[in-house]
């Protein structure tokens, strides 16, 4: 199958169609592989149990600034080639990320309560990380108060990439500014830090997530493209001209 | 009273497809609450004392940003002629549409409020003060930006004139809100007194926004 | 050793979990729930005889109306 | 029914538009003002509309009912359209015969609707109507609650020809119903009754 | 160069004449000022150390409540349309506008910020580093601010909105500025890394609000 | 010098309003488009002045300046008229002038402003105009720079007959001296040269 399929919305369905099943199965496979290795991973000297929290935080930390990243390049092809495609595919992207974004603040914040004695502190990740959360509402918002998607499209496009900048701050936050949160201990020049008991089953979790993102991103675009179907299909109806109308006369 | 539903409905309507609505006005609510601390630092203790003033200067601030279209519109696309042809008072006018802006923007800022206090750090009876005084004081912010955006419409280089007459007027508000909203720690008496007057500022802004404000409009129409 | 002895934050380490599994629980109902209404609103609209374009000139010849189609009729 | 106007001198912007100017205007029959550019004719109906200050003079309709005051009596159709692009075009209309109060007889929403050919459109936002059809829109708003004077300002601009003979026959139905209509225009138009007021034949300004 | 003149002094003229802009994000700017310290108490030496943050927080919360009509008017009246088909490059028009829009409402907030730092007890040193922060800071305010007025310019009654889009991408040179103006008691040093940073994103900001503004402005001609 | 208009297809709200349209339109001849209310007159001005997007086909001017592309040869007159009401007549046209950059040889503010009557309300303020004189104010800007393509959508709505008269005067000369012209109107309007080209014979939709 061509690239050039592929871009066309009816054949993406199709495809779309083809894919999930074995996506879903594969999802459900890596959860499981990772659930188990989570469940077997010893406790931190210093963290205690709490560490299994790690699990699920980091890999939707990671995922919170993936989803963003794809969201930018999806942008650029609706602003440049102005394909169709590229707008499903940002506009499904926002709500997925927003949740995995609510998600890594959450267990963070859980995880906050045992580590730093407070759920919440005005440090220079966590508010950055509640900052991207903003954005995707804002994305969201921006989505859904322009009527036309494609005008929409490219508004939300624009303003996607403007914020953009806001990853490299999310992802040095804890280098420029010295903080109470973690610094990076697995993707980093030297090698990750973390131990290999530990890292296997953080990387079989993140893997994880990722295909959940995968599946669910695919669904969600084809949603998309049904919906503006269904909206296309509306709007000929109501231009249908009708008995006595200007058209006829 | 017909009248008056579909009028309602209508801005109620209008508010939430263009304005975006409830989720707007909280959003918008929690960026302000956000963006204070980068600036004022981390201090959590210093957050909760003036967590009030904040609170309240982010509900000044998103009615001011909504508030100035609230006849401009209608004005721009001729809508304001045909309401003041209408059978219905222009008070009464004024007033549902005053309302309806309410509910769709103060309303949900009250009611976020104490998440984003908890946010600030601040202790469950400060908080309970402040939503009190939010409830009772964003109408009165309202009613009376509702005279500065009646007087804009009116007065074609008007928008400094309505500015002068607007801002200060909100000021007694925001500092009874204030002064309410802080002022619990120290006895129910601390709290009683600004509330009260509070509660007056209110009322008397409900009559005499609405007043003034059909009044600013009548004189618009030309 | 006991994999389910989580110490003395058990509570934390499951509500992270929960909050994990309720999200994307809901995330997976929304894009479910949403299918489901976005094709029956398409299957509402080609009952009614609105089709596409391309439909209409690619996959089938205009001529052929079926019965109960009502195109063109208001 | 009549309108009675009487020596009503009109300013605007400090400058003397209307200098105490009498005609009456009778139900049945349409009066025509015309005139250049700038004379006044929006600005005499919006007097009569109640929109615009009047320096002296007076404005009386007899006949009509008593409880209702002058601007309450009429329909102004005007330059702006008063619609809302983010309502529907059924909502638009739906708003202002609910704000005007349903009067028995008026035609419902859908009926005006289809009267001024936009039926078809009735869920489409207003954003998307073209220069006619959002003139056709503002002009349902005359069908759905009824108002015994009509004031129309340049009612067929922007309409086709089509639209223009619709209207015409609106505005025929009306007078046959002992309605009164007012309307400022370029255009010469097909009433079936009128009489003319040329403006420019009174004000030298 | 003569387009771009003649538009600066219609836009000069326009914030002028019909303005209120210029005023209103003034009279705003004090009223954030003087409200903050009814909530802080009469703490001079506390007052003196949030000092340069409230300042801050004022002139970003005053640009956000100007900057809706930056373009609004110029779409209404079809005169964006006429600005697009313009032989001036987009990102010019929307450069100059910015700029005329700072000079009638971010320079009469830098002029009179040294006035209220006085109030807020802050000591010379401080209110001088505070105000040059603002200097370079309030146009990069304006300029990312303008993104936000571009992208809602096609729906009537953006604020909100727009200070929702606008306000994540403003947090860092917020944070920039704080920091260089409330560092300045430890030293020189202190001040410099963070300024030369708020100088580029400054700069930045001149580049990505000219274009990115132009870009959502292309797109909303249609 | 000709524009060429080559299959082009317009959707707008993501509707198709202009199906694979052809045309040209030459140099001395005005191309008058008519058609009913909504059939896509204004879509296809505004998509000629580069103001909507077009999905696909060519739009091209050839004989032209080679430097300029096709919107910055062009003069849009719609229906809205970029006038802002706070500043005085001639501080309006001015502004355009330098924006649009003054040609050698075009009208000088004032003399545009007595070409379309307007002279005698220089220093007003716009807010103060009538409707026919704010379109007429309007029209000033095509006189104080030159442009090769006048793109009039509705030009006469407003205008009073003398005005009218004046309007096809100015489009008649601008023809005369190699323009080229593209209306959209309802009314015939009695330009010396015209060829028309009428939507609804093409688009079905
Ligand atoms: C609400 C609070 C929190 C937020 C918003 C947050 C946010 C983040 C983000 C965005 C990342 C990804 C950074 C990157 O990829 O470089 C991350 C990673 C991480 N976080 Fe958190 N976090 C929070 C609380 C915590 C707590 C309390 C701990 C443990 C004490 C923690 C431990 C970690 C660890 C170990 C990583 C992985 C670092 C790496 O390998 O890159 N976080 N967090
Ligand atoms: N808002 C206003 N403020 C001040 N003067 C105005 C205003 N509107 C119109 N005028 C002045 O009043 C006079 C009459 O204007 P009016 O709009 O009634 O003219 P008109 O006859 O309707 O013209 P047209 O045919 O152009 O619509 C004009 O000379 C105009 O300058
Ligand atoms: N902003 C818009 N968004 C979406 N659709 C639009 C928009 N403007 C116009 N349309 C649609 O495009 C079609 C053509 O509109 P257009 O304004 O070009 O018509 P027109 O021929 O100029 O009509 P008129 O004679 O009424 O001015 C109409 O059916 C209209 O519904
Ligand atoms: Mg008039
Ligand atoms: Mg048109």
């Amino acid at each position: 199958m061509a690239l050039v399929d592929f871009a066309n919305p009816t054949r993406f369905v199709a495809l779309t169609a083809r894919v999930t099943p074995w996506l879903i199965a594969l999802t459900i496979a890596l959860f499981a592989v990772g659930l188990y290795g989570t469940a077997l991973a010893p406790d931190d000297y210093q963290q205690g149990a709490t560490v299994k929290i790690m699990f699920i935080h980091v890999p939707c930390a990671w995922l919170s600034m993936f989803v963003y990243a794809t969201m930018a390049i999806s942008s650029l092809g609706t602003l440049v080639w102005r394909h169709p495609l590229a707008d499903v595919a940002a506009r499904a992207g926002a709500p997925l990320g927003a949740a995995f974004t609510f998600v890594c603040l959450a267990t963070g914040s859980l995880w906050g309560k045992p580590m730093w004695g407070t759920y919440w502190v005005w440090d220079a990740r966590l508010t950055s990380e509640l900052v991207l959360l903003i954005m995707y509402l804002g994305l969201i918002a921006l989505w859904q108060t322009i009527e036309d998607p494609l005008k929409a499209a490219r508004a939300v496009a624009v303003l996607t990439l403007v914020g953009v900048i806001n990853l490299p701050i999310i992802k040095f936050s804890v280098d420029w500014w010295n903080t109470l949160h973690q610094p990076a201990a697995v993707f980093r020049m030297d090698g990750p830090t973390i131990d290999p008991s530990m890292l296997w089953p953080l990387l079989v979790m993140a893997l994880a997530a990722t295909c959940l993102f995968l599946t669910l991103h695919l669904l969600a675009m084809r949603n998309e493209i049904l919906r503006r179907r269904v909206r296309t299909l509306r709007l000929m109806e109501a231009a249908r001209p009708g008995v006595g109308s200007e058209r006829s006369a | 009273m017909k009248p008056l539903i579909a009028l309602f409905a209508r801005e109620w309507r209008l508010s939430i497809r263009v304005g975006g609505g409830a989720l707007m006005g909280a959003l918008f609510f929690l960026i302000v609450v956000t963006v204070i601390p980068f600036g004022v630092g981390p201090d959590l203790a210093l957050l909760a004392r003036i967590g009030p003033a904040i609170l309240w200067i982010g509900a000044l601030l998103s009615t001011l940003l909504t508030l100035d279209r609230l006849f401009q519109g209608d004005r721009d696309d001729g809508a304001l002629d045909l309401l003041l042809m209408g059978d219905t008072a222009l008070e009464l006018v004024v007033f549902i549409k005053c309302l309806a802006h309410w509910s769709a923007t103060g309303l949900p800022l009250v009611i976020v409020a104490p998440c984003l206090a908890l946010f600030m750090n601040m202790d469950p009876q400060a908080i309970l003060a402040t939503v009190l005084t939010l409830l009772v004081g964003t109408p009165a912010l309202t009613f009376l930006g509702s005279i500065g955006a009646a007087l804009t419409v009116s007065l074609r280089r008007g928008g400094v004139l309505s500015a002068i007459l607007i801002l200060p007027l909100t000021i007694p508000v925001l500092i009874f809100g204030v002064s309410a909203a802080s002022s619990l720690l120290s006895g129910p008496a601390g709290f009683m007194t600004p509330f009260l007057i509070l509660c007056g500022l209110a009322l008397f802004s409900l009559v005499v926004g609405s007043v003034a404000s059909a009044q600013a409009l009548r004189l618009a129409a030309e | 050793m006991n994999v389910l002895d989580l110490g003395a934050h058990a509570g934390f380490i499951i509500a992270s979990y929960a909050i994990f599994v309720l999200v994307v629980a809901g995330l997976i109902a929304w894009i479910w729930l949403d299918g489901i209404a976005q094709r029956r609103a398409l299957a509402a609209l080609e009952a009614r005889g609105i089709r596409r374009r391309s439909d209409v000139t690619t996959s089938e010849p205009v001529a052929k109306i079926e019965p109960g189609d009502v195109r063109g009729v208001r | 029914m009549q309108l009675t106007v009487d020596y009503v001198t009109i300013e605007r912007g400090g400058r003397l538009v209307i200098d105490s100017l009498s005609f009456r205007a009778k139900a049945g029959v349409a009066l025509v003002i015309t005139g250049p550019n700038g004379i006044g004719k929006s600005t005499l109906l919006r007097a009569i509309a109640g929109l615009v200050h009047v320096a002296s003079g007076t404005l009386r309709l007899d006949g009509g009912e008593p409880e209702r005051t002058l601007p309450e009596s009429c329909h102004y159709f005007g330059h702006l359209d008063g619609l809302k692009s983010a309502l529907s075009v059924q909502e638009n209309v739906a708003f202002w015969q609910a704000f005007y109060g349903a009067t028995a007889g008026q035609a419902s929403v859908l009926d005006a609707l289809n009267q001024v050919s936009l039926d078809h459109l009735a869920d489409l936002p207003a954003a998307y109507l073209s220069a006619g059809q959002r003139r056709r829109l503002s002009l349902a708003r005359l069908l759905v609650s009824h108002r015994p004077v009509w004031l129309l300002d340049e009612p067929t601009s922007a309409l086709d020809a089509a639209s223009e003979a619709r209207l015409v026959d609106l505005v025929n139905a009306h007078l046959a119903q002992g309605g009164l209509v007012i309307a400022a225009t370029h255009a010469p138009l097909a009433f079936h009754t009128l009489e003319t007021l040329d403006l420019s034949n009174r004000v030298s300004a």
